[in-house]
């Protein structure tokens, strides 16, 4: 499997259009614990994003500098909490990329897992604190274990991202500690944190978008 | 969700372009981004820069604060999101008069990190000293032991006013840092939401709320408070909020202090000075002394409806910030 | 309704009682008479005195107003109905220096007779001078052959601001009630609302109104407008709201004009600024210049959803009140 | 028929007990065409003069002294448009029980007839301007003319009440010229004034009690 830098930006475009689809959700989820805004910020931010893959990106064939460039987009267009935290992990991702038109499967895993591990970095999260990073931390510990001891993109991603998804869904029965919701208390229990779902709409599209890229291939 | 506006999406642009326009002697944005306001007025050289920011949705915060005496420049935000880096190190060199810039703004996970960004940008990049002092006053947000943790509300318009006062008396950045952190050490805020404001983007309710409840301690972004109650009258709500906030910091016989009474957005002034009426009373009642008094809407969530009080405890220095004059668009002082 | 409040029937003095004590070095309250308050001030012997007064439930409007530079008393009514004559009688003998007292006052039934006794009584009873200067700026309320049966809504403000000026500059009665009877033919105003009030006595809404509706032409008591449409969006409003005025009063290139962009109660500085944005964008393309804008709550309707946009044409006396300085509490001007 | 002072403060209790039960429905009728405080503000003016009553008044003898105080109390209470309208109209009204301790039929008739006209010329209205005047005026020109025929008294009030009652229910169909409503203009039409209802409510009550008073005493 390999990513060029076409498929790149054809994957932010995904993301971006599944932004819109899935805002409502998200705003609905981060009315129950936050300030209901985390599906407009997402909204804004990808399709900042979508515009500049359409015009200063058009030609740009670095996964490097994409990846790097979407997530300055996106940090520009919404500040916010996600904006640092996407941005970090866009950025931190690209180096994977840079100054690579197409990136191979181990290039991609080392993207993934840097975006997960910046991410981090930048919030300084932990898991059980009911945020992004309990759907971003299996999942890079997955990801790059499974993908070390199988060598199989698919297999370790899909994998990584059923791990996500428990990490997600494991949001619901804790108490947040960072962010907004932080001062919940007992209150924050039974409701899903919006950005460990954004987060795992990501991933989760990246693998839907990478499986049916390998089958078109093939 | 009924509002006088036009894109939902554009609300942010539009209301800094109408601000902008009303009042050209006092604000003009920079032709590097759209979202870094300054004071149109000339600043003197040598004086400490002050930069504040946050989310819009609030006005008068943010941008109703620029202006002498309180704010250089600030930095505007999309809804209730903090601004990203980009206004911020934009600002931040526009104002910077040699003196470095203070960074004046609320304890919020988003603001943390973009100022955070901006400010190791304006040091790398820019060579701009940059200091930071975070509002935290809102007692509702974490226990006395974590006041650290706890986000800012209406208090932040003292903690602007204090250190704008402060670069006006020419203090350098390290003390002009030192009186903002006394400030917000010395201030605790208590809100009470009884009506939602709506996102013009998604048009739901910011909380849900009966008709005949409120929300104490509610944040002013909407984030649900720390208990729902029964509505009850403007005094017993005064008692609950000013009494939470003396369980918090010791104030006492004798003791000076500034308060403001700030309505979220929809509370009519007659109920924000009905409120005032029992917060003095009870401050009186302990011999407590009001140096000056705050009520009206000074930092909104759209068009919420509830309230905050807020007490500022004051030492000398304090004192003179609060008594500095001040010419802002959406807030003079004499 | 939801109000922070206490016992409904006691609202007005609760404000009252929180007023004056909230700014003690502004105002005080006449011994005589609980609903007369005067500026604490010193005021010059020989000044015109400035009364201003109306019902309650418009805050800022009317007692936010007493200050340096504009009122030196106000009559302060129930909600929306005139003060009787009792508190007006009361502030003239206080505010009297020798010079006479002119009355401000919005063109309402209840105003006329109840301002109209107490000058009688003034004359008869205190040999005290008394002229009276009526606000009918909105365009709204009667053809414009009619204008002297036109209310006053928020162009008041103005009415204020430029005799308050004119008081200060040493102009005797006669002068300060020329002017400000000039104020008023030169203002025209329009509103337009979204959503009502609640009387606290009643706690009915002051109009239906559809989700999608607006009144326009709406009075700031929550009378019912001309006509009730589709809401739109801020541009077209503002577009109405400024074409009824622009042909009701000739205002043409090269003219200055004074803005006033007022929120009724709830509407958010951030729809404010939107509206002031269209605003200013016409004017602008017809070649008349701004000489000073206002946008904010000046004059409202307790919680009522909406604004009115009011001009005020401007000849050199009237920019010059407009610039005159003001310090009262719920309104500066540097 | 007579009236002592007694008598008389026990019909302003009376309007007092009426007004707190008309309240909600004088304030509808305000809100479809003024501002919707007329209830409020009758009940606000009448509650204090039903405490100056029990208060200064408790031993007040003089229905001339008692009238004008009743009507500068409700002024000083109320304001509004109605203050100086009703208050004109009871100190207009005092002319007559100046000085007694007792009112005759005359007396009464003299009372109610520059009560009506006093707020007429107060408020500069007409009939057909919809009003109180359109209540005031019909029912003080029957009570006149008609007691002047008959020399009846009940008879005469009945009469001029009636009349009243057709005034009143007149400024339904008409546009309003004076007061709040009157830039409503087709708007207006359909609403019945709530002056004129007041006004007729107040006419009406005197008409029951002093038709009680009588039985009561023969
Ligand atoms: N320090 C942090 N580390 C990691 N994730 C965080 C942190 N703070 C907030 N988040 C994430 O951000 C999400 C909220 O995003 P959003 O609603 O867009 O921003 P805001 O809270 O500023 O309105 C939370 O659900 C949480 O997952
Ligand atoms: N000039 C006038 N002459 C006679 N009656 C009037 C006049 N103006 C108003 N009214 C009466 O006053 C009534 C309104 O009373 P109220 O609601 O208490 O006062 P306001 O209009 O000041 O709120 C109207 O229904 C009308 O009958
Ligand atoms: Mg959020
Ligand atoms: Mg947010
Ligand atoms: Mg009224
Ligand atoms: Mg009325």
């Amino acid at each position: 499997m390999e990513l060029s830098s076409y498929d790149l930006k054809n994957f932010f475009k995904t993301v971006a259009d599944m932004m819109e689809e899935e805002k409502d959700y998200l705003c609905e989820l981060d009315r129950k614990i936050g300030d209901g805004d985390h599906g407009v910020t997402m909204s804004i931010g990808w399709q900042a994003v979508n515009e500049i893959l359409d015009a200063d990106l058009k030609d740009e064939e670095d996964c490097g500098k994409i990846s790097v460039a979407v997530g300055k987009t996106f940090l520009s267009a919404v500040g916010s909490s996600v904006g640092p935290l996407y941005a970090t992990g866009l950025m931190k991702g690209a180096k994977s990329g840079k100054k690579k038109n197409v990136m191979n499967e181990l290039d991609l895993v080392e993207y993934w897992v840097a975006f997960a591990r910046g991410i981090k970095e930048r919030g300084q999260a932990e898991v059980g604190e009911k945020t992004m990073v309990d759907t971003l931390e299996p999942f890079a510990n997955t990801l790059e274990a499974k993908y070390e001891e199988t060598q199989k993109f698919f297999e370790s991603f899909e994998h990584a991202v059923r791990d996500a998804e428990k990490g997600m869904k494991s949001t619901k029965d804790i108490i947040s500690k960072k962010g907004r919701s932080s001062r919940l208390g007992d209150r924050s229990i039974g409701a899903q944190d919006p950005g460990a779902t954004s987060a795992f709409m990501i991933l989760s599209a990246f693998q839907k978008f990478a499986e049916n890229r390998s089958t078109q291939v093939s | 969700m009924k509002k006088l506006i036009n894109d939902p999406r554009r609300v942010v642009e539009e209301m800094v372009e109408g601000y902008v326009h009303a009042h050209p002697d006092y604000i003009k944005q920079l032709p590097e981004n759209e979202r870094a306001l300054v004071t149109a007025r000339d600043t003197k050289e040598g004086k400490v820069g002050i930069l504040i920011g946050g989310g819009s949705g609030h006005e008068p915060g943010f941008l109703g604060y620029v202006g002498e005496g309180m704010a250089d420049g600030v930095a505007v935000g999309n809804i209730f999101a903090s601004p990203s880096p980009d206004p911020i190190l934009e600002v931040t060199k526009t104002i910077d008069k040699g003196a470095g810039v203070a960074y004046l703004y609320g304890n919020y996970a988003g603001d943390v990190m973009n100022f955070g960004m901006a400010a190791e940008m304006a040091d790398l990049e820019e060579d701009i000293e940059v200091g930071m002092a975070l509002a935290s006053d809102d007692v509702a947000s974490a226990p006395k032991e974590e006041k650290e943790k706890r986000r800012g509300i209406a208090g932040e318009f003292f903690i602007y006013k204090a250190a704008g006062a402060a670069a006006d008396f020419g203090y350098n950045l390290e003390e002009v840092i030192r009186v903002a952190n006394k400030a917000n050490a010395q201030t605790r805020s208590m809100g009470v939401g009884i009506s939602p404001c709506y996102l013009p983007q998604t048009g739901e309710p910011s909380f849900e709320i009966g008709d005949d409840e409120m929300e104490i301690g509610l944040g002013h972004h909407g984030e649900p408070g720390i208990e729902k109650g029964q509505l009850e009258s403007a005094d017993s709500v005064a008692e609950r909020l000013v009494g939470d906030i003396l369980n918090d910091i010791e104030i006492t016989e004798g003791d000076d202090v500034a308060v403001l009474v700030n309505g979220l957005g929809s509370t009519p002034r007659m109920d924000l000075y009905i409120i005032y009426r029992k917060v003095e009373q009870i401050l009186k009642d302990r011999g407590i002394q009001i140096y000056r008094s705050y009520v009206g809407d000074y930092i909104t969530s759209l068009e919420m409806g509830g309230c905050s009080v807020t007490l500022m405890k004051l030492d000398e220095e304090l004192k003179q910030t609060i008594s500095h004059p001040v010419d802002c668009p959406m807030f003079v002082q004499k």
